[in-house]
């Protein structure tokens, strides 16, 4: 008898070790696999998908997503969502660019866009911890708010700066890395480090997993769920930064639509829209796979039609596959 | 080993109503269940036992269908029997009474009660029906809450009531009930036992999991043993003996349960609770709690331990009331402060309010300790890893791994998951709500030693157990609510002796009705 | 209400007062979020309270080119005894049904800047088709019937469609034009032109002029060409916005050319067309085109934005 | 003991009925006061509003919105959520009146326009329970996808008929109603029923309530699942049918974005994120609070960007007030 308790004892650990730095890996491998997959296809069919400057391109035009994406991922990890990230861009780049034309406080545009961001999250956060609503309304409530602030701020119109001291956000490079694909990859990096090492991080997953027993263990679940939106305000105005920085403008219309490649994104990262369970890894992965689809369906020349076609498809069949290949379990 | 089937009380020809065969499960390659088998008789109540993580609910729940085995054969009356699905066990006549609460919080109880099985006439719900037989049924369980009442407000005794209402109601052939009377008090516990004679009277085959002792002698013709997985033997009601079933259960056979030696001259006044209520239910509640005590609380079901332990500790608002420790008045408004000033607390229910379900084992213990032991901020994932380590060996937490997810514990080490968290910290005061809730009596014993060890190095203990014998053997002081009002103290060396009498009375009002 | 009639001297008094005074004004456009049509808002709001004074009530709505919500409005305009609507056609054929409807119900219907396929008061449009067709005829010229080109498409709207339409019947004449590419749709916005046009970039390494079909999604295929450092080539757009007209006065700018549209002059005649009607006088002709001009980097010092 | 036993029975239910039956009330009732606030309001300010015209223009402007809110809210009751609606709207409305302009089969416009929306939603359906792909990425691929084919489908531009032979759903009346709020009334009537009075109807709520407690009772999810997406399918079809009989039309545009104000109303509605709380009459109240606001603003002349300000605001103010009459919870 107790033979075969040892037996089992020794039996048990093995394979489950072997299988948990598997199910890591996949954890945080996630998506990756598919990605390659999309990035072999397109460079068997497109000449040019498989080139340096193809892939700085890829870079840069998903980094505003995968800013705007790893605050939602803070977010979802709670078990929340944020709407209004497209429109937090929007009115933060349009401050920061009318900052920017003010003669003497100019230098102060970028400060303050980020601060608009921030602020605006924090309203955000403030409304869903302190009123009990319910995050989706709160902050489809302050999707269409705060496009029209947006528009109201930029007067209707598109505020330009040729001059904008901020340009070089958008439009210079460190080697052969342009600074948005930096700044993007330093948000990923120190999110990362955040959700992984920080006790902070620990109770976003916690208060995700289940808000009840976050409470019971004594964490301030109030302060961490104005902690995320405030994040994802705030990447929201770095976002703005971004892109009024490439475009040497802004207008009310920024950022339309964005938040659901943002979601989609985290989503696809391997994100559980439940909370408690997701990767910053697995985030920039989905936004890169949007983003590759997007670059490699245009390369090909597809007609916009169709590139919605393919887009929803692929969406849809990357999930399939990452659920088939770790067993499926909702 | 002691296995034969030889049935003295019954009839030996007749054909057992249940067999199982060759059962193997396993879950990610490990192996829970290993060539099980199991064999059981109409009329019988049959109790399944085991330490925690045995096997036990995975063999139940492959009966009843929410597990597929990987191997093995189920014959009900004779008859290989596919069960692919719970629909197809209820077909079979298989009710399966979950070890976990599987109730829809925002339906009512009798919608919870039909789930699946909803009368109609022709595609129209029969609502009216529904509520009159769910209410019949609460009665014979004698449950106080009304059909309509939403589960979610239910206590968790209360949604078990729910949960168990909701297998009696139907006509089963076989009826497993996992664990049902964790959650329940003496006097709820009664109840449920006279209902499972009855339907044993009536030929309906009962499988009956506890980790109760008493419980055990007092309902099982016959058991059947799991340990690790394997099957290990049966025996009738009159091989049953403490001694033989531990050897079975364990594997060796274990040295004397652990006894609470209850102390004489209680420390100094650590916690003073003045008046505290909720400006409902709970009427002002003033007691104080001695350093190197423990303090029982006691009560039936629904009399309102729960809410005193939640508004000491911050979980929910006062309306009125003071906490005082060590002679300072605390300011309590979350049970961060709490947890700040010294004050830990184990709630009743670990999956919905305990257990970060999706995180690791590691992870679940450690929590507790991450800010103070942070640097900066920052984790100290060596010292959580530490701690996890030892929790696992003090508790004897059965595991593959610490990265394993709590929700794929057993329940029994699930519980003990919760309870090294919090001591991990060590409060200066501890409260424990059902501290050994689906605890196996090896583990109960270790929890025991565990809480003792702790009083005897001074930490204050308030205990509320809807379990006597647990109340009585570890309790020094007992306090007693009813309807959420606190009623008695027992104090052996002052007053009132602890017993299961006095208890009672004042639990069921019955002083009240006496004078 | 009874627009129709001239007035006699029974009722002259309450007719004058009619006559003499507009009372409301609605509009709706396609994207109230594109300047191009907030300044054709502000354009119809000034003149009609030049014509009707400070108290006329001017609505003004956004279609979001969602046909549903046009008709909504159009509903909402009748409903409020609207005098003059002023017609932004989200889907210039299928608008039909709410334009007689609302002209049955006693309203004047002036569509503006696109045309529309039904029986409308007036119709006040710079054309779509003329606009693309002069964009690539400057193109043809430039490159001497012979070259690659790019089109940046937008949102599948009427006047977008009519843009490249006409565009395409002119390059269709010069069999050494190639077009590489005319299906992506940078949404008419600088940031999807910037976007689309830096795909491709790295698509065609050889292109020789670009037409977009809106000015701020070709000033952002500009920005592009600026981050990849090609210029190799030249962008041609239609609008006339005034960032664009800047940049086609810059130095170095490859922006060339754009076909300026008048979005405040069009809904300034329309909203003035619209009384007429209402006062029963007769137009000279119900369709008023504003013409196209093209600004290039040779008239561009004389040519004033909107 | 008997006896304290009895005192218990007795006092307990009263307090419990006496609380659900208010319950009861306000959660149909819900946010009805809200909505009576908003039109007093609008009444007071604008002269035009409080006509029996102006009253059937709501109505009827918000018809197709209550037919698409009122699937949602089978697929939210669950604890799903249906992004493409949209989308499925735009296909439907396209294939009848493509098909209404065949010669022979033109009388087939209605029932295949109604069949493609209810294949559509199966569709997500299947995805979503037999490969277990979450609700949102499923219908937001799906929202992506279908967009593309309806513009394939549409070829592009507009498709018209003006003998369109089921214009008049859009455009007659029985007696002072158009048809098409009867038909939203009708639509919102049959889901009510469905939803009070029938088996599928609880076990909705049971899924959504917990999905494992409904699988463990033997509830077959996957039909209730495949059944909600199926009748989201199947009333965004109805809701393309309406769209073109009105506009004699349709277009691969038609129905973007509607999505959010689908979601809005149920979610105004008072039907929670999580499943298993929500009723139809309250989503009706959403709905109609929407379109109020959309007409009342736009009487009152408000400039399109304060417009978005104001309806922003108004949405969660709304559910904050509903909140605090109800006594706060989550
Ligand atoms: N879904 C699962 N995934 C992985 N492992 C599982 C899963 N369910 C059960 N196990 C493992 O199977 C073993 C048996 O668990 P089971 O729940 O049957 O124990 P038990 O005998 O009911 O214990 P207890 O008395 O504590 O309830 C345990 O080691 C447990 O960790
Ligand atoms: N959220 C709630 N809303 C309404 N009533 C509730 C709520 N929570 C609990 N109750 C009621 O309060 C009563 C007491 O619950 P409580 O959990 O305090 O009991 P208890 O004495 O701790 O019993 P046990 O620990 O055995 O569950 C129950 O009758 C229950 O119906
Ligand atoms: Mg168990
Ligand atoms: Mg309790």
């Amino acid at each position: 008898m107790s033979q075969s308790v040892k037996h089992n004892k020794a039996r048990q650990p093995k394979p489950t070790k072997g299988r948990r730095s598997i199910n890591n890996f996949l954890q945080v491998a996630g998506i990756l696999p598919i990605l390659v997959a999309i990035c072999i296809l397109f460079a068997i069919l497109s000449p040019n998908f498989l080139s340096a400057g193809n892939a700085v391109n890829i870079l840069r035009q998903a980094s505003i997503n995968i800013v705007l994406a790893t605050g939602m991922t803070f977010v979802i990890l709670t078990g929340g969502i944020d709407l209004s990230v497209g429109s937090v861009l929007a009115v933060s780049a349009v401050v920061g660019v009318l900052v920017s034309l003010v003669p003497v406080i100019g230098w102060l545009a970028v400060p303050v866009a980020l601060l608009t961001g921030l602020l605006l999250g924090l309203v955000n956060g403030a409304l869903i911890t302190f009123l009990n609503v319910p995050p989706f309304i709160v902050t489809l409530g302050t999707l269409t708010a705060l496009r029209g602030a947006a528009f109201l701020v930029a007067n209707g119109t598109t505020v330009i700066n040729r001059d904008l001291n901020f340009a070089w956000i958008g439009n210079s490079y460190i080697g052969p890395l342009p600074w948005l694909v930096i700044i993007a990859l330093l948000v990923v990096a120190a999110s990362w480090f955040v959700l992984r090492q920080t006790v902070l991080g620990v109770q976003i997953y916690a208060v995700g997993g289940s808000e009840r027993a976050a409470r019971l263990t004594g964490i301030k679940v109030n302060r961490v769920l104005l902690f995320v939106y405030g994040v994802s305000g705030l990447l929201s105005g770095l976002a703005g930064v971004m892109s009024s920085s490439r475009l040497y403008s802004a207008t009310g219309m920024l950022g339309q639509g964005y938040e659901l490649d943002a979601i989609a994104a985290v989503i696809l990262g391997g994100t559980s829209f439940t909370g408690g369970i997701g990767t910053i890894v697995g985030t920039l992965f989905g936004a890169l796979i949007i983003a590759v689809l997007n670059n490699g369906l245009t390369l090909l020349n597809m007609s916009f039609f169709w590139q919605l076609v393919v887009k929803g498809l692929v969406i849809i069949v990357a999930v399939i596959v990452d659920r088939l290949r770790r067993g499926s379990r909702r | 080993m002691t296995a034969d089937i030889e049935r003295n009380s019954k009839t030996p020809t007749v054909t057992p109503v249940l067999e199982m065969q060759g059962i193997t499960k396993r879950f990610h390659g490990v192996s829970a269940l290993e060539n099980v088998a199991l064999t059981i008789y109409p009329g019988e109540v049959h109790a399944l036992m085991g330490e925690n993580g045995a096997g036990k609910s995975t063999l139940m729940k492959i009966l009843a269908g929410a597990y597929v085995a990987d191997e093995g054969e189920i014959r009900i009356n004779g008859v290989p029997t596919k069960i692919t699905d719970p629909a197809s066990a209820r077909q079979a006549g298989i009710n399966l009474i979950y070890q976990e609460l599987n109730v829809a919080p925002n339906l009512t109880v009798t919608e919870n009660m039909f789930m699946g099985n909803e009368l109609s006439r022709g595609q129209f719900l029969d609502r009216p029906a529904m509520q009159s037989s769910a209410q019949k049924v609460l009665d014979s369980l004698g449950a106080t809450f009304n059909a309509n009442t939403i589960v979610g407000s239910l206590a968790i005794a209360e949604q078990q009531q729910v949960e168990i209402a909701r297998a009696l109601k139907d006509n089963s052939r076989i009826l497993v009930m996992d664990e049902p009377t964790a959650a329940l008090s003496d006097r709820e516990t009664e109840h449920l036992f006279e209902v499972i004679r009855r339907l044993r009277d009536n030929g309906i085959a009962i499988i009956y999991i506890s980790h109760r002792m008493e419980e055990i002698y007092a309902l099982a013709d016959r058991i059947s043993v799991l340990r690790d997985g394997q099957y290990i033997g049966s025996l009738t009601r009159e091989e049953i003996s403490p001694q033989r079933l531990v050897q079975m259960m364990v594997g060796r056979s274990m040295q004397d349960f652990y006894e609470h030696q209850r102390r004489k001259n209680p420390g100094e006044v650590v916690l003073e609770v003045k008046n505290i209520s909720d400006g409902g239910k709970i009427r002002p509640a003033s007691f104080q709690l001695h350093a190197g005590e423990i303090l029982g609380l006691a009560g039936l079901v629904g009399a309102g331990r729960t809410e005193v332990s939640r508004l000491i500790f911050g979980a929910d608002s006062k309306a009125s009331g003071e906490v005082w420790l060590k002679g300072k008045k605390l300011k309590i408004n979350s049970p961060g402060d709490a947890i700040a000033a010294g004050i830990g607390y184990v709630p009743e229910d670990r999956k919905d309010q305990g257990l970060f379900l999706e995180m690791s084992s590691r992870k679940n213990i450690g929590i507790n300790r991450l800010k103070q032991d942070a640097k900066g901020g920052f984790v100290n994932w060596s010292s959580v890893n530490s701690i996890a380590q030892q929790a696992v060996e003090n508790f004897n937490i059965r595991l593959a791994n610490l990265e394993i997810r709590a929700v794929d514990l057993s329940g029994g080490n699930q519980q003990k998951l919760l309870l090294a968290r919090w001591l991990a910290i060590k409060p200066i005061v501890l409260m424990l709500d059902e501290p050994t809730r689906g605890v196996d009596i090896g583990a109960k014993s270790e929890i025991y030693r565990i809480i003792s060890d702790l009083a005897a190095e001074g930490v204050a203990i308030l205990m509320v157990s809807s379990e006597l014998q647990e109340i009585i053997g570890m309790s020094d002081r007992v306090l007693v609510m009813r309807e959420g009002e606190l009623v008695g103290e027992l104090d052996d060396s002052v007053g009132k002796e602890i017993t299961q009498e006095n208890i009672m009375h004042y639990a069921t009002g019955a002083t009240e009705v006496a004078a | 209400t009874n627009p129709s009639s001239n007035g006699d001297a029974t009722n002259v008094s309450m007719q004058s007062q009619k006559d003499a005074k507009l009372q409301s004004v609605g509009v709706t456009v396609g994207d109230l979020s594109n300047p191009f049509f907030v300044v054709m808002a502000e354009g119809a709001e000034q003149e009609a309270k030049k014509i009707g004074g400070d108290d006329v009530r001017v609505t003004i709505v956004s279609s979001g080119y969602d046909l549903n919500q046009q008709f909504n409005q159009i509903e909402n305009f009748i409903a409020s005894d609207t005098d003059v609507i002023v017609l932004n056609a989200a889907d210039s054929k299928a608008i039909r049904p709410a334009v007689d409807n609302a002209r049955a119900a006693g309203s004047v219907v002036v569509a503006v800047d696109t045309g529309v396929d039904a029986d409308v008061d007036a119709t006040v449009t710079t054309n779509n088709v003329q606009a693309g067709e002069k964009s690539c005829q400057y193109i043809a010229d430039r490159l001497k019937g012979k070259g690659n080109v790019v089109i940046i498409n937008g949102p599948p709207v009427t006047s977008v469609i009519e843009r490249v339409d006409g565009c395409l019947d002119v390059l269709a004449k010069y069999p050494q034009i190639k077009i590489l590419s005319k299906n992506q749709n940078a949404e008419g916005s600088r940031d999807g032109g910037l976007r689309v046009m830096t795909d491709l970039l790295t698509t065609f390494p050889n292109i020789d002029a670009v037409f977009a079909i809106n000015d701020p999604s070709g000033v952002g295929a500009d920005l592009a060409a600026n981050q990849a450092k090609r210029d190799d080539f030249f962008i041609v757009g239609v609008d006339g916005a005034p960032e664009a007209i800047e940049a086609i006065a810059s130095q170095d700018s490859i922006y060339a050319a754009t076909a300026t549209q008048d979005p405040r002059g069009m809904a300034q005649t329309a909203v003035r067309v619209g009384n007429k009607v209402r006062q029963g006088q007769k137009l000279e002709s119900k369709d008023i085109l504003i013409p196209v001009k093209l600004i290039t980097e040779e008239n561009v010092d004389t040519a004033e934005g909107w």
